[in-house]
């Protein structure tokens, strides 16, 4: 008995780590979007000059109109953008959450400098 | 007894590497300014044109061994299974400090991994794959130029240069083996949508597999029973292509004596079959494609076949490797920009005076990016008894381009 | 369970192999501590009776026995060995089963090792256990010491002297806990005499602490000495069953060989040679189970030798490293030339022929038909039986001429069969023996072995058999040397006879002593001095 | 310790004739190669950490008597089958290589049984059944990923399926995953770099082969190993002993596999496997294994010895002859041909320690 309970924890615990694996190893597309956009109504327009970081990689420059890609791995994000507001530097940071299911984003920076809702959205290709 | 023994064979082989590693290491010092080119083929029995395209670089620049330029070395015939060896073959060419460029051609399974080794020990080494077999996305994020065939424009051309000919069907013969490639199925699709719009009929016959348990001698009695039996339900104005390059020779041999067109072979070359087709001994001109292709060219005339048969004129494999190879050497000259069109296609047309080149960067299909390290090219398709065909010069639509 | 009962006890146990009868009412039983000596010539049964009380396979596999076993009171039918062993009745084999490579200690205690807990266990169950080699250890020493040998517990078994492999095994039986019954099957076979001595004292004190043995050996002194009733079977029947006490070694060894009275009537005419033709100096033969020590023959030309003597001292070992076939030393001559050893070539091209005791992995190709196999050996050897083809350029297979020699050797031989171009497989194991014979006798050759012509064959092929040879060696005057463990059929048919004890000849007879001279050489009894000529 | 004399020298070169032959070839190749030092180190290190965990998988089966399991290839194929799950969920890092481990255990249990099931009715003949074994199950494998998945077996990830909708493409690029074990760690002597994370793992599995050799379990296959007769006859459930082996084997090869791909970086979908098997063992028995015999120093050895081998003899073949493909030739001559008399070595070694007891018995007489 004793066996038996210790075998089925011991699977549990295997399956445990397999969905650990799955869930902190899983990774996602976020695209990072600089073009004027329409969100709930309200036109946010295209920032000139921008820096974005997402977690701890390196500062990417987006210029206007331009789009990137960045690869993440896990749920939990914090995306950083710096950008000159009228020549005074503005640093927003949010943090979001992903689902797994999900394998790409689409994040509208001018969205998220302007406090948007809807910011962030799913974002699925074509086949 | 057995664990010293481990390390007393460890020790030995380790010193006298390094004894004999100095000794290598200093001979090459004194070559001054010079560089040196790796380039990597398959022998004879697997791509004897990839291999003659070394042997001319050799020919005009030296081995290094002579105290030349290239270091020629091949991949395993049975590639598909000795994948380490092909890479430790790339990766070992990037151990010459002198080394500048690596050519492969062709870029088998294998390549992509071997180029990122090599990047990281040595970024400053060009790094080529000549007709990538691995997938286009795979291989352009490790090579710094990548060259295929362009499958996208020939899957137009072939059918443009068919229909000038004055066919009406067109066969395309292959097995499911290969429509799993995406550059061969990609190209399928193409045809099909060229044929249909340009009011010729699109047939696709399926052969045995010869890598499969028929093997290449089943896979080729088959070919030879069909083709009598296609030419004759389709007619006499029937193209033919294939896929693979084992079934050519026996498609050849039929359609010159049944009736029926050949435009141009998968990886075209007067070499591709012809020369078994026809029954002819060219030995004595290895190497000179315009004295091949006269000869060819001859006996299918001979033969009553003038005006249905086509090829490269000069080898694609064979061009690929000198080409490239002339290619990375004008770079590191300084002479050519790595990744401008034009610059590549004057190092290919040194190799082929005569015929005309022409290509494009490729394009994914699914998202329509447009990669700029990876080139496609094709050379104008020769028709014996008729001549250069100047599919160069044909403008491609722009349809054909987002076909899948 | 009655206190009274014997601890073992066999009732009209009858087995028979397809018909060959092996054990006929056999009945006997054993007290607790008490020693059997169980003795019989080869083939008397005494191992068929083993092997059902232990319950073999092979026993289930034939058809089951007869008659009932009972241990203390209560019936047992054993389907596997396991079981015997469960109750308590250990065996120790003729041949070794022990683990060559592996340690005293860790053969001794085979899958009854010491072991230690460890978390692994509770996921992978208990053969997850650690060895516990401390354990192993004291417990290895203990069960040695009741063998009461000095015997290192470390030594692997393949660096061991025989003896001290048998004192393995013996002490790994002693090492079950509850064990009340031991079977030694001619432990002391490969025992040097004080080792023997040794062992035959460990086995009185089994026997005070009330442990029951059955002692089979060949060595009739230790049966003497040792044990407390003495049971003769000849022939699958139990002839003499008496109280040690009461019987001497003449008595059990006539018991024992029997057939004296009749076999003395049909003995050959006695012959004389004097032109030596095989000749053989200190040969030593590396055959497992039958290893050759030093041996030295002087063979006549045109004499029937025969070569005599229990199981596993030797005798087969003989023919076997002359002919090549294992790895053998010191010298072999032939008319006065030397022969190379360990090439069987060689011997084969100096004109011996060998008919082996192997019918099935050696003498016969199985699968191929009759013919093939009487003219194989003369195809390869002699090339005979091909024609040439094309002036001589490659040579064919003549089966015209194959097919003759067959049918020539079906005929003499009286080989029972459908056709020359039957399976050898097919045929019945007389009939194989036959075609062995044929073989040999296709080639033709100066001197012939023969070893166990007759094992395994009913009486009637027997004589066939035997009368073959006979003839063959009348009519072409080949030199046969037949070797066998039946003296009765060596008597029958040689002129003289050697008999052969722990590698060593014993002694040199001719044919016409009585059986018992026989049966004391064999035995080791007598001093080997014998006529060697 | 004792003086060596001629015999125990002779002996000794007999008994290790096959590394000592691959050596003397090597140290003869490697000036013709031209390679240097940092190449040749940095190469070995490579192979190592690539090869040797396959390699050790194959030391179970040998202990329990079955012989070099070819049957090894069925768990490098669940390897794979792991990878590709892993991929096309785009699981990252090391938590994919952990997590195809955990997918291939059940695959590889089941193979392995399988293949247990088969080798126990093939007794004896356990190499060529293996071999054969291996052959039919890359049929099955091919028909589940060339056509099962895609269609039966979701695979949502357009770059691997093929255009057609189903089946796996003929690579797999392992970018996401791609060395991530082998540079956990980083360590550079010199220039060259050391997977030492990938060691450390190869080293807890010889922990695992040498702890398991105490083991009731390990004593048990050793038994069977020696002499299958007399281990059934004491009682060892030898049937199951055999398989429980075999799906040991074959999982540690499943894992081997998932290791090595991590290092090769790109998975060639219906080839890769097949690589795996035929070289492994030959590496094996260059190290000084044989069918009987295996350590865990065999292995190490033979990786080194056997991918030095592959690693100089196309450039010593080509500057020795001075022609590219005949380099190649050489190295296929060379290679493959060494193995044959690899094999005849042991072989003859196997005849000579016949012969050596038999001197031995004749020398005992002599003292008598």
């Amino acid at each position: 008995m004793k066996r038996i309970i210790i075998r089925s924890a011991a699977l549990l615990l295997l399956l445990l780590l397999a969905l650990f694996f799955f869930y902190t190893g899983k990774g996602h597309t976020i695209l990072l979007d600089n073009k004027t956009v329409t969100l709930g109504g309200t036109e946010y327009a295209a920032v000139n000059m921008l820096e974005v970081r997402v977690d701890r990689g390196e500062e990417r420059e987006v210029l206007k109109r331009d789009r990137i890609k960045e690869d993440v791995v896990g749920q939990g994000h914090k995306i950083t953008v710096t950008y000159l507001d009228k020549g005074v530097e503005k640093v927003v940071e949010e943090k979001f959450r992903i689902k797994t299911g999900q394998a790409m984003y689409l994040i509208s920076l001018p969205g998220l400098i302007g406090g948007a809702e809807g910011w962030i959205e799913p974002f699925d290709v074509e086949p | 007894m057995k664990k010293n023994l481990f390390v007393f064979l460890l020790m030995t082989a380790l010193l006298a590497s390094s004894v004999y590693a100095g000794g290598s290491q200093e001979a090459g010092s004194d070559s001054g300014e010079q560089f040196h080119i790796g380039i990597v083929t398959g022998t004879v029995s697997q791509s004897e044109d990839d291999l003659r395209g070394a042997e001319r670089l050799i020919q005009e620049y030296g081995s290094v061994a002579d105290g030349g330029m290239i270091q020629h070395v091949t991949y395993p015939d049975n590639f598909m299974q000795e994948m380490e060896t092909t890479m430790s073959q790339i990766v070992g060419l990037a151990d010459d400090p002198m080394m500048k460029a690596i050519v492969v051609n062709q870029a088998i399974p294998g390549t992509t991994e071997a180029f990122r080794r090599v990047r990281e020990k040595r970024s400053d080494i060009l790094l080529i794959a000549g007709e990538a077999h691995e997938d286009p996305a795979t291989i352009e994020s490790a090579a710094d130029l990548a060259i295929n065939n362009d499958f996208v424009a020939r899957g137009y051309l072939i059918i443009d240069t068919a229909k000038k000919l004055g066919v009406d069907t067109f066969v395309h013969i292959s097995f499911p083996r290969h429509m799993s490639y995406e550059t061969l199925a990609r190209r399928r699709a193409i045809f099909e949508a060229a044929a249909t719009d340009m009011g010729m009929k699109f047939v696709f016959e399926t052969a045995p597999d010869p890598t499969s348990d028929v093997g290449v001698a089943g896979a080729q009695q088959f070919i030879l029973e069909k083709v009598p039996a296609w030419i004759d339900k389709y007619g006499q104005n029937t193209a033919f292509f294939c896929t693979n390059d084992a079934h050519t020779e026996p498609l050849l041999k039929q359609l010159i004596e049944y009736g029926g067109y050949f435009v141009e072979a998968d990886l075209p070359s007067p070499l591709m079959g012809y020369p078994g087709a026809l029954g002819i001994d060219l030995s004595a001109e290895q190497g000179d494609f315009p004295a091949i292709l006269k000869k060819v060219e001859a006996t299918i005339k001979e033969k009553g076949g003038a005006g249905r048969f086509g090829t490269w004129a000069y080898s694609y494999g064979y061009t690929t490797t000198a080409g490239l190879g002339q290619h990375a050497m004008n770079v590191i000259k300084g002479e050519s920009e790595l990744l401008k069109m034009s610059d590549l296609m004057k190092a290919y047309a040194k190799f082929t005076p005569g015929a005309e080149w022409n290509g494009s960067f490729y394009t994914d299909a699914g998202t329509g990016v447009r990669a700029d390290n990876h080139i496609l090219i094709y050379q104008d398709t020769y028709i014996m008894g008729k001549g250069y065909m100047g599919t160069p010069e044909v403008e491609v639509p722009e349809k054909y381009f987002t076909v899948k | 369970m009655s206190q009274n009962a014997p601890l073992l006890e066999m009732r009209n146990v009858t087995k028979d192999f397809f018909g060959n009868v092996v054990l006929k009412d056999v009945s006997f039983s054993i007290e607790r501590g008490e020693i059997l000596g169980l003795v019989g010539e080869n083939g008397a049964g005494k191992t068929t009776l083993m092997k059902i009380l232990f319950g073999m396979t092979v026993i289930q596999d034939t058809g089951g026995y007869g008659g009932e076993i009972l241990l203390e009171g209560k019936p047992v039918s054993y389907k596997s060995p396991l079981e015997a062993l469960d109750d308590g009745i250990g065996m120790v084999h003729q041949e070794f089963s022990l683990l060559p490579g592996f340690t005293a200690t860790e053969n001794i205690l085979l899958n009854r090792e010491s072991t230690n807990y460890n978390f692994m266990t509770e996921l992978f169950g208990d053969r997850m256990r650690t060895l516990d080699r401390a354990e192993m250890k004291t417990r290895a020493e203990k069960a040695i010491e009741k063998v009461g040998v000095k015997l290192d517990e470390n030594t692997p078994v393949s660096e061991m002297p025989v003896g001290h492999k048998q004192f393995t095994e013996i002490a790994r039986e002693l090492e079950k806990e509850n064990v009340k019954l031991l079977v030694l099957d001619e432990p002391t076979a490969v025992l040097t005499e004080s080792e023997a001595e040794i062992l035959l004292k460990s086995m009185r004190k089994l026997s005070e602490e009330g442990i029951a043995i059955i002692f089979i050996s060949h060595r009739l002194q230790e049966i003497i000495e040792i044990t407390d009733k003495t049971l003769v079977l000849r022939d699958g029947r139990i002839i003499q069953e008496t109280p040690t006490d009461q019987t001497d070694i003449e008595e059990i060894a006539q018991a024992m060989v029997g057939r004296e009275i009749h076999a003395e009537g049909d003995r050959a005419e006695v012959r004389t040679f004097n032109a030596p033709h095989l000749i053989v100096n200190n040969l030593w033969v590396d055959m497992p189970g039958e290893t050759v020590r030093n041996i030295s023959l002087e063979i006549n030309k045109g004499e029937i030798f025969g070569i005599g003597g229990l199981a596993g001292q030797g005798k087969l070992g003989i023919p076997n490293g002359i002919m090549g076939l294992y790895p053998a030393g010191g010298e072999v001559r032939i008319d006065g030339k030397t022969i190379p050893l360990n090439n069987p070539r060689e011997a084969l091209d100096a004109s011996m022929a060998f008919v082996s005791e192997d019918r099935r992995d050696v003498g016969l190709l199985l699968d191929e038909p009759i013919d093939w196999n009487i003219s194989f050996t003369g195809m390869q050897m002699q090339k005979r039986f091909l024609k040439p083809v094309l002036g001589g350029l490659f040579r064919l297979r003549d089966d015209k001429a194959i097919e003759d020699i067959a049918n020539h050797y079906i005929e003499a031989l009286e080989i029972k069969c459908m056709s020359p171009r039957q399976k050898a497989k097919e045929l019945s194991g007389g009939n194989q023996q036959k075609v062995c014979l044929a073989k040999a006798f296709v080639v033709e050759p100066d001197i012939l072995f023969v070893s166990e012509p007759t094992r395994g064959i009913d009486v009637g092929a027997k004589k066939i058999v035997l009368d073959t040879l006979k003839e063959y060696n009348r009519e072409k005057g080949t030199t046969i040397i037949i070797i066998s463990s039946e003296l009765e059929e060596l008597r029958s048919i040689s002129d003289r006879i050697a008999i052969v004890d722990e590698g060593r000849i014993s002694g040199i007879l001719p044919a016409s002593e009585p059986s018992k001279a026989f049966g004391l050489l064999m035995l080791g009894k007598v001093d080997s001095k014998g006529d060697s000529k | 310790m004792k003086k060596p004399d001629r015999k125990s020298v002779i002996f000794f070169l007999e008994s290790n004739a096959v590394p000592i032959l691959f050596l003397i070839i090597i140290s003869i190749g490697v000036p013709y190669s031209g390679f240097s030092v940092d190449y040749l180190v940095q190469e070995i290190i490579i192979r190592l950490s690539r090869n040797s965990f396959l390699v050790l998988s194959l030391l179970v089966p040998i202990m329990a008597g079955m012989g070099l399991n070819f049957g090894m290839v069925l768990g490098a194929m669940a390897g794979q089958i792991g990878l590709i799950f892993v991929t096309n969920w785009n699981i990252v890092g090391l938590q994919g290589i952990g997590l195809a481990m955990i997918l291939s255990i059940p695959l590889s249990i089941l193979l392995g049984w399988m293949s247990g099931k088969i080798l126990n009715m093939a007794k004896g003949r356990e190499m060529v059944t293996g071999f054969i074994l291996a052959f039919f199950m890359n049929g099955v494998y091919q028909l589940v990923v060339l056509y099962g998945m895609g269609s039966i077996i979701p695979i949502g990830n357009p770059s691997m399926v093929l255009s057609r909708g189903y089946g796996i493409r003929n690579t797999v690029n392992l970018i996401n995953i791609r060395q991530t074990l082998d540079s956990l760690i980083p360590l550079k002597i010199g220039n060259i770099q050391i997977p030492v994370a990938t060691f450390m793992v190869i080293a807890l599995v010889c922990l695992f082969i040498v702890w398991f050799r105490k083991t009731k379990l390990g004593q048990d296959m050793r038994a069977i190993g020696q002499d299958m007769h007399v281990a059934e006859s004491a009682g060892i459930n030898v049937e199951r002993t055999r398989i429980i082996a075999i799906i040991i084997s074959t999982v540690l090869a499943g894992f081997g596999m998932i290791l090595y791909l991590q290092n090769i970086g790109t998975l060639n979908t219906y080839n890769s496997h097949e690589q795996v098997g035929m070289f492994s063992i030959a590496a094996l028995l260059v190290g000084g294994a044989s069918v009987n015999k295996g350590k865990i120093s065999h292995a190490f050895l033979g990786v080194t010895l056997f991918h030095l081998m592959f690693v100089i003899s196309p450039m010593a073949g080509k500057n020795l002859i001075g022609q590219a493909q005949l380099g190649e030739y050489f190295r296929v001559f060379v290679s493959y041909g060494v193995i044959s008399i690899a094999l005849v070595l042991y072989a003859y070694r196997k005849l000579k320690e016949k012969e050596r007891a038999g001197t031995a018995l004749a020398e005992a007489q002599e003292e008598k």
